[in-house]
């Protein structure tokens, strides 16, 4: 298969799947689940025989349709894109494989639909990361908006609508009135919305317009969740958690700061920035962000909230890190995005392994918890660890790189904020540990129980392994990475 | 020498219109615009000779025939009515 | 036009206004329709004045005739009487106030009446005329143009007067359907058969009325008249016969099938005469192909499509007629 | 005779402003309809007024006939009474309808009945 | 019915005044379908008029004519007068033993004249309406009906 | 052979396929007959529309008279594509409706329907191909009585009085329109379009001009439903059957646009001077009113058919806006829309139809669970509706596109546009999103407690054709928003002819 | 000759038309609908009798001519016909003549 042909299969594959799976949604669940594995699988393969091209040099592009004069539809495999891609795929696997254990565990309804949604979303995915242009990454990263809309509504009760409503509202609503625009005042100016190593504005735009248009950018890509456009994030804990694990701990978001990440660096250009001294708005921005939601992480009870304040943070370590525009702090930005990947998918496991096997969502309830599901508390201190950045954790990695390259930038303002955020991060992780493991339950369960059901507890512990293996295992991760420097 | 009598039509006309339009029954109305039909007729036929086109008398001829259509409608409609109030019909003077 | 038509034209317009204003005012429906018969006996005669008289011969066959029926024919089956009042007269009255005035200004720069410089005088009229006498000999200029030069818009205007038709039907329900298929005559409520003299007086006039219908319709190219004409005398002619015996047995002199069959084959006969002249190598709506000789063949054609004409209209007024009149009948 | 030649236009001004009124200020249906053909028949009388060739005659070719008023305003105008008439008539039918639908044919009464 | 169709065609051809062979075949088409749709609508059923009839309608239009005249000249006195001196009356004809079509004759005929009106025939009796105490006589005289009658007699 | 004679036959077709109609008795020939001539059409619509790619208008002289006498039909690229729109909009309901429609209408009055169809279908394409100002003014009649009819369907009543109501409206625009064009005639003694571009310089400053420039403009707006003329349009339809709906929805207001555009940028605006200015200088806040009324009544109407309705209303001040800038782009943009709007309209009216087949109504609440019995359908609905907000990857979204940057070439006005249109996409996000909400996570409508529905719960009734053509739409929705290089071409060739004679 | 018929025939429009303003004077002036059509028939008869027949006299032996009598015939026939219809239409509604006495019974069978 040429590399081409890999990246329209890649983006093929996962439409293909979402129909098998809603064939096979009416024939029987285990065939479904089969199929869910089997596409998930087939991609990753596909995105994975890609990796080697991209290391070697090669950056395998498509074109598929002139949308309009000027703008294509078209597709290009670059590191970040490949590094996010690959990620994701991988990902992909382990989550449907929790999946499977979480929605039988629990009983849900519409699973078929679930899973149909789950494989659209990730095409959309990986439409986002080969996108080419801008127009291109747009049109992903709506389909992405409105594909993953039903899986947060999914539970369809009171609660979730409205949550989801509020999801949909703050992502379409950024995206069309700051986004959009963005993307029109990109076109007018530069003529073209092409990823270009070094930029497409140098010298096209100059002066406040920079800052407006950055601005513009960051606020309307509200994946990223710098605050205050945050606010989809939490409401979106609704959904199932396979759902919070990969998408709105790796898809969704990463697609966010993927995103951020590929204006920064192709659109504006790394130097055409520098010169225009903006970023400096922007590492505001994220620092506020990361110090804010850190503090709100702190006071939240329920689980899943408080691991999705600290997604916000973590996002903007990656916003943050970009906007540093130093070398290291990008492989750090690259870095923080595969480590937090492994880290928080870890942790919403846990959560909702937690949920399944025991019914408890809020922080006071897991008291003791830690005796009662072992395996699912050693991997959720494995990701809190990552979280908090300290070795031997993944997360231990991408904070390295990025406090590295905020020294290089000698940015005061990023290096207090990432030291004083890793204190809130600990300030808020450890003393769930802390109880779960040493704390005694009070009050006395009817029913004792166990772990959750075998492919979440597996999941779980995959991705556990992953973090704890990024520590060691970076370098490919690195390489990638490292293609970029040129931009800088 | 039309003049004169083309004037004549027309007065006659405003005055039928006059009762036309001040009634007081519905009934002085139709006879209002049975009249005007007539005159009308009278009309287009001096006109036709005024304008030395004798040949639009066809004109002429469809008014004198269809004119009076309307009239048995109206008879229609008020026999209808009378029918449909429950009256006796056709009305008999007593 | 001399002075003193021109003063004639104007008193009938000022009659015509007083009328209209009489029509607007007055609560009572029955008598509005009653004055929409005085308006349009003035509006022809207005026509006629200036020199339309095709078109008065139209508004007389719809004006006179069909209109009055249909309205009273709805009269019959609401109400008579306006019941509420005008809603916000002020403000309407303000808005037709401003609209008038505004016509009222464009029309300090239009060309006067009559004058033979006038744009519309100037530009077309004499080719018309040159041509109807060169290309088509026919003496009526109007039928000319109306069924050849734009024989298209005509066309178009026999689809109107079939959508109406399909509409009605639509809407109504045929009349045949509505006086329930198979019941006898019902001899007391069939029309006027009960007044002598309209009865007796009416049957001596159908004959004279369909005839001159047809007349009309055979004589459309030589002096006013036409195949819309003809088929509202005609049609006039079937309403009064109805009228005077009765609905149900006007249907069994032209049953329902019979006035579809009419709606529908004026129509195609229509088409089919500009089909014919597609397939003859020419335009569509081209005449001149039907005969070896061009003239012959647009007088041909002419004479066609105004039959076409003729039976759609009457087909489609007379079925207006029953639907509306089985409605009471129900 | 300059003003006296416009008398025509500002009668089918009046015309169609008094045909205006009827259709919107009047809550009767039949009334709007009547408005209606009103209005339409202002239109017709401008039409044939401006087709008018003083010292013209009707465009019938016959024996002492030279002058011919404009045959093109009086085409458009038959068709124009044939649209008319089509559409009073459908708007008759609706009348009638609606009268069996809601028992009343003044518009604002329907109004209310269509309120929830 | 040929009496109808002679009419007719006499009228087609007065009307008309055009004889192209095209012209007169449509006008023969136009009196044939104009008498099938008369006999359509059951109109031959009863002879209404025979050739005399119609020969002594034109005298009795004749003196018709003069019987318009006379009254129209009384009608417009009325009309002009200033004190308007109408003394309306309502009275009633029996005409039972004429032809219906008779009646509508003789009816018809009364209301042409001005001062005189038919309001209502039925029955064979005419309820007639006057403007007038003398038009009220003159009908009761009952000249207008011998006339009538006398032309279907022998 | 038949190749010159296309223009015609597009009228033709239809045309005489009509009369016919109403003599096929037995049940679903009418229908049938009816498909035929509107697919036949739709072929035809094709064709010219290939063939006047570039540029190239064909011409057709009716009758063989020469244009300012005879009659002239002229095929250009904005003509082509409305004619698209129109007969694809017909061809698809058409085809989608047929069980919708046997519901809605006794049998007795199918032919007729039909028949009226097929009349309005003539009408519409009449008025496409038509050059002849007058000509315009006759099929409008036909087109507008046909829709009469084809509204007045329904088994609602309501459809009565809202049909009364566009009758009368309907026919004071049309009668506005032949004042304006009496009056132009009368200035100009001609009534063939371009005949008449040619002679108006030499009155272009007298009084009649200007107000027949008002007449025509205000009656075509009455027509097309401009703000605040629209009154007419959310009740018509809403209560009229829902395969009418989703067929006039999608042309009936862009014919009368269509006119509106000929006019004034063929006509009016090359001549009159300062007209394009007085064209903008009204238009444009009608435009930007009509575009936030519209969609803001939309988001709290909770009976589906008014809401699309009203979304129209604001659509149609999309268009009117891009024709209001009075720039090749604007008008492009406008153009371009009215075929990506008719596109995605149409397709949420046939799925509305798709889902009364099984629900007992079409409010929002009545719509509860849909998504779960008719997936499929429900998911063809929302890809219409994305377009609608003007998604990327939808048709829709390259409209919005091109008026977004048509509205930036006028700088801070522009600004202050792309603004209203941004906050109205987000109100269409809105009132979409209310709709798929209720279609997803409703509680299933009760029709038993419902006291004015009945249980409709039939799926019998539900026609299979109906989902593939929905399907075919939606997919339409998508591919002509990543490839639509034919509309493209033809509505920037048509905002090229438009504004050709302008500076 | 021509003199003669010119005179005959502006005496007879002359006369015609002096009728129809008569007519059209008395429908004004009459107290109620019945006595008012007697006036409305002054100018359906005779008006029309005289105008037309002065039209005739003009036109001469020619089409014209058979078609005026056509015309005149035609309305001889149909505004008689016409005042019926509507006489009996008011009085189908109810509307009662105003007379000077009741009713007479002039018909001696009647009487009797």
């Amino acid at each position: 298969m040429s590399a081409e042909a890999a990246v329209l299969a890649s983006l093929a594959l996962p439409l293909l799947g979402a129909f098998l799976i809603a064939l096979a949604g009416r024939i029987s669940a285990n065939i479904r689940e089969a199929a869910t594995m089997l596409t998930a699988t087939g991609l990753a393969l596909i995105v994975w025989s890609l990796v080697p091209l991209v290391m070697a040099g090669e950056r395998p592009q498509v074109s598929v349709a002139e949308v309009l004069p000027g703008i294509e539809l078209a597709f290009a495999v670059e590191p970040l894109g490949m590094l996010f891609a690959a990620l994701a795929s991988m990902l992909w696997i382990v989550n449907s494989l929790y999946s499977i254990g979480y929605m039988r565990g629990n009983d849900e309804a519409n699973q078929t639909r679930f899973y149909v949604l789950f494989a659209v979303s990730l095409g959309t995915t990986i439409g986002v990361a080969f996108a080419a242009n801008l127009f291109t990454l747009f049109l992903f990263y709506e389909a992405l908006t409105l594909s993953t809309y039903p899986l947060v509504a999914h539970k369809g009760d009171q609660r979730s609508v409205a949550s989801a409503r509020v999801y949909l509202v703050v992502l379409l609503s950024t995206s069309i009135v700051l986004f959009l625009p963005a993307i029109i005042w990109t076109y007018m100016a530069a003529g073209s919305g092409e990823f270009t190593l070094g930029g497409v504005l140098a010298g096209k735009l100059e002066g406040a317009g920079v800052g407006l248009l950055l601005l513009l950018f960051v606020f309307g890509i509200g994946k990223a969740a710098v605050m205050p456009v945050h606010l989809w994030l939490p409401a979106a804990m609704v959904a199932p958690t396979p759902v919070s694990a990969l998408l709105h701990a790796v898809a969704v978001v990463k697609a966010g700061v993927f995103a951020i990440t590929k204006v920064v660096i192709y659109i504006f250009g790394v130097q055409h920035l520098l010169d225009a001294f903006v970023a400096d708005l922007l590492v505001a921005a994220a620092a506020f962000t990361i110090i804010a939601a850190s503090i709100v992480a702190l006071r939240q009870e329920n689980l899943k909230r408080l691991l999705a304040y600290s997604t916000v943070a973590q996002l903007s370590y990656v916003v943050m890190a970009i906007a540093l525009l130093t070398p290291l702090a990008g492989i750090g930005a690259a870095a923080h995005i595969v480590a937090h990947a492994f880290g928080k998918i870890t942790l919403f496991f846990a959560a909702g392994a937690i949920y399944t096997a025991a019914r408890k969502t809020e922080l006071h309830e897991l008291r003791g918890i830690g005796r009662r599901m072992p395996v699912t508390m050693s991997a959720f201190t494995i990701g809190a660890l990552s979280m908090i950045g300290i070795p031997p954790t993944g997360g231990f990695i991408s904070k390295w790189y990025i406090l590295a390259g905020a020294y290089q930038a000698d940015n005061m303002l990023a290096l207090l904020t990432i030291i004083a955020s890793t204190l809130l991060n600990a300030a808020y992780l450890l003393p769930i540990i802390y109880m779960a493991w040493f704390a005694h339950d009070e009050t006395f369960e009817a029913r004792a129980h166990g772990e959750a059901p075998w492919p979440a507890v597996l999941a779980l512990t995959l991705t556990a392994a992953l973090t704890l293996g990024f520590f060691v295992f970076h370098s490919a991760v690195l390489a990638l990475a490292r293609q970029l420097l040129p931009g800088f | 020498m039309y003049y004169a009598v083309i004037v004549a039509t027309l007065v006659t006309m405003a005055l039928a219109l006059l009762r036309a339009v001040r009634g007081p029954t519905v009934y002085d109305r139709v006879l209002a615009v049975n009249m005007f039909g007539t005159k009308t007729v009278l009309l287009l036929a001096a006109l036709a000779f005024v304008f030395g086109r004798p040949d639009f008398l066809d004109l002429v001829l469809v008014y004198a025939l269809i004119n009076f259509i309307g009239v048995f409608a109206v008879l229609e409609f008020f026999r209808n009515r009378a029918t449909r109030a429950g009256e006796r019909q056709p009305a008999q003077h007593e | 036009m001399s002075t003193i038509t021109l003063l004639f034209s104007i008193f009938l317009l000022t009659l015509l206004m007083i009328t209209t204003m009489a029509i607007v005012r007055t609560r009572n429906l029955f008598v509005a329709v009653m004055l929409m018969g005085i308006a349009s006996l003035l509006i022809a005669a207005s026509f006629f004045l200036l020199d339309a008289a095709d078109v008065a011969l139209t508004e007389a066959a719809v004006g006179a005739g069909i209109s009055t029926v249909l309205f009273l024919g709805a009269l019959a089956l609401t109400s008579e009487r306006e019941r509420s009042p005008s809603s916000l007269p002020l403000l309407s009255l303000g808005i037709v106030a401003i609209v008038a005035l505004i016509v009222i200004y464009a029309t300090f720069d239009q060309p006067p009446l009559g004058s033979p410089s006038a744009p519309v005088q100037a530009h077309l009229t004499p080719w018309y005329i040159e041509s109807t006498r060169e290309l088509i000999d026919i003496p009526n200029v109007v039928t000319a143009v109306l069924a050849s030069f734009r024989g298209y818009d005509t066309l178009g205007e026999v689809i109107v007067v079939f959508t109406a038709g399909v509409g009605v039907l639509f809407l109504l329900g045929t009349g045949a359907s509505a006086s329930a298929a198979g019941a006898p005559l019902s001899e007391d409520n069939a029309g006027l058969r009960h007044y002598l003299i309209p009865r007796i007086l009416g049957r001596l006039l159908i004959p004279f009325i369909l005839l001159l219908g047809f007349y009309v319709q055979f004589h459309g190219e030589y002096s006013p008249g036409g195949g819309f004409q003809a088929g509202a005398i005609v049609a006039a002619s079937i309403i009064l016969y109805s009228l005077l015996e009765g609905e149900q047995r006007a249907l069994l002199v032209i049953p329902q099938g019979v006035l579809l069959a009419m709606m529908v084959g004026g129509v195609l006969l229509y088409g089919a005469v500009g089909v014919a002249g597609l397939v003859l190598g020419g335009n569509f709506l081209d005449y001149s192909v039907l005969d070896s000789d061009p003239v012959k063949g647009q007088q041909w054609g002419i004479l066609l499509i105004e039959i076409g004409i003729g039976i759609t209209v009457a087909g489609v007024l007379i079925s207006i007629f029953h639907a509306f009149a089985s409605r009471g009948a129900a | 005779m300059d003003i006296l030649g416009l008398y025509h236009y500002w009668v089918f001004a009046v015309l169609l402003m008094t045909g205006f009124y009827a259709i919107v200020a009047k809550p009767n249906l039949i009334k709007k309809l009547i408005g209606l053909s009103l209005f339409q028949s202002a239109v017709f009388l401008c039409y044939i007024t401006f087709g008018k060739l003083a010292g013209g005659t009707a465009p019938i070719v016959g024996k002492g006939a030279e002058l011919f008023s404009s045959p093109l305003p009086q085409v458009l105008i038959l068709t124009a009474i044939v649209v008319s008439i089509s559409t009073t008539a459908l708007g008759l039918a609706l009348v009638l309808r609606i009268k069996e639908a809601y028992g009343s044919i003044e518009e604002d009464e329907i109004q209310e009945q269509d309120a929830p | 019915m040929l009496t109808l169709l002679l009419i007719l065609v006499l009228a087609w051809l007065f009307w008309s005044g055009l004889f192209t062979p095209l012209l007169l075949l449509m006008g023969a088409l136009s009196c044939a379908l104009t008498v099938y749709m008369v006999r359509r609508m059951g109109y031959f059923d009863t002879q209404l008029f025979t050739p005399r009839y119609i020969l002594r309608l034109v005298g009795y239009w004749g003196w018709l004519f003069l019987e318009v005249v006379r009254a129209s000249i009384q009608v417009a006195s009325v009309v002009l007068s200033p004190r308007l001196p109408v003394s309306p009356q309502v009275i009633e004809i029996n005409a039972e033993e004429l032809e219906l079509i008779d009646q509508v004759v003789l009816g018809n005929s009364i209301t042409l004249t001005p001062g005189t009106l038919a309001l209502d025939v039925h029955d064979g009796k005419l309820l007639v309406h006057t403007l007038t105490c003398e038009g009220a006589y003159a009908l009761r005289e009952g000249e207008m009906k011998r006339r009538v009658a006398s032309l279907r007699g022998a | 052979m038949l190749a010159p004679h296309l223009p015609m036959l597009q009228v033709v077709v239809p045309l005489l396929m009509a009369p016919f109609v109403v003599l096929l008795r037995p049940r679903g020939l009418a229908w049938a007959a009816a498909t035929m001539a509107s697919l036949m059409a739709f072929a035809i619509a094709i064709v010219l529309a290939l063939s006047v790619v570039g540029d190239a208008t064909l011409t057709y002289r009716v009758g063989g008279w020469m244009a300012p006498y005879g009659i002239e039909l002229r095929v250009d690229a904005f003509g082509a594509l409305l004619l698209l729109v129109i007969t694809g909009a017909s061809s698809m309901a058409l085809l989608g409706g047929q069980r919708s429609l046997e519901r809605a209408l006794p049998p007795t009055r199918e032919p007729y329907y039909f028949s009226a169809w097929l009349l309005a279908l003539t009408g519409f394409v009449g008025i496409a191909v038509s050059a002849d100002a007058f000509n315009i003014f006759v099929f409008m009649e036909v087109s507008s009585l046909a829709s009469y009819v084809l509204i007045a369907g329904g088994p609602d009543r309501r459809a009565l009085s809202a049909v009364f109501k566009y009758l009368i409206m309907g026919t004071v625009g049309a009668t506005f329109y032949l004042v304006g064009i009496g009056l132009v005639y009368m200035m100009t003694g001609t009534l063939n379009l371009a005949d008449m571009a040619g002679r108006i310089e030499a009155v272009a400053d007298t009084r009649p001009m200007i107000v027949a420039a008002g007449f025509i403009t205000v009656g075509l707006a009455l027509k097309a439903a401009i703000f605040p003329l629209h009154i007419w349009l959310p009740n018509a339809y809403a209560y009229a059957p829902h395969v009418t709906t989703a067929f006039l929805a999608a042309c009936a207001t862009k014919v009368a646009l269509y006119v509106l555009l000929r006019f004034d940028f063929l006509i009016l605006q090359q001549h009159l001077s300062g007209h394009a200015f007085q064209f903008a200088g009204y238009l444009m806040p009608l435009a930007v009113l009509g575009i936030l009324v519209g969609s803001g009544v939309a988001m709290f109407e909770r009976d589906l058919k008014r809401l699309l309705a009203f979304s129209s209303v604001a659509q149609i001040g999309y268009m009117l806006l891009g024709a209001s800038l009075v720039s090749v782009s604007g008008l492009h943009a406008a153009i371009l829309h009215m075929f990506n709007h008719a596109l995605a309209k149409g397709g949420l009216f046939l799925a509305v139809a798709a889902f009364a087949a099984v629900t007992s109504g079409w409010r929002l609440e009545q719509i509860g669970g849909i998504a779960r019995t008719m997936p499929w359908t429900f998911a063809a609905f929302v890809v219409c509706g994305l377009s609608l907000i003007g998604v990327p990857g939808t048709a829709g979204f390259l409209s919005k596109w091109y008026l977004v940057t048509a509205a930036l070439e006028h700088g801070a006005l522009g600004i202050a546009l792309v603004c209203v249109i941004l906050l109205s996409s987000l109100m269409a996000v809105a009132y979409v999103w209310r709709m798929v909400e209720s279609a997803c996570f409703a509680p299933d409508f009760d029709a038993e407690t419902d006291a004015d529905s009945t249980p409709n719960r039939d799926f019998a009734a539900f026609s299979h054709l109906l989902p593939t053509i929905l399907w075919i739409v939606a997919l339409a929705n998508l591919y002509f928003g990543l490839a639509n290089a034919l509309p493209l071409e033809l509505a920037k060739s048509a905002a090229r002819t438009l504004l050709g004679g302008l500076p | 000759m021509n003199i003669a018929i010119d005179i005959a025939s502006w005496v007879l429009l002359t006369l015609g038309g002096v009728n129809l303003l008569i007519g059209g004077i008395g429908v004004l002036r009459m107290p109620d609908f019945y006595t008012r059509m007697h006036a409305a028939s002054l100018t359906d008869s005779m008006g029309a009798i005289l105008v037309i027949l002065g039209i005739m006299l003009q036109a001469g032996l020619s089409l014209a001519t058979v078609k005026l009598g056509a015309i005149l015939a035609f309305l001889l026939l149909t505004s008689p016909t016409a005042a019926n219809a509507l006489a009996v239409s008011a009085l189908l509604a109810g509307m009662k003549p105003r007379t000077g006495d009741a009713v007479q019974r002039t018909n001696h069978e009647a009487d009797a």
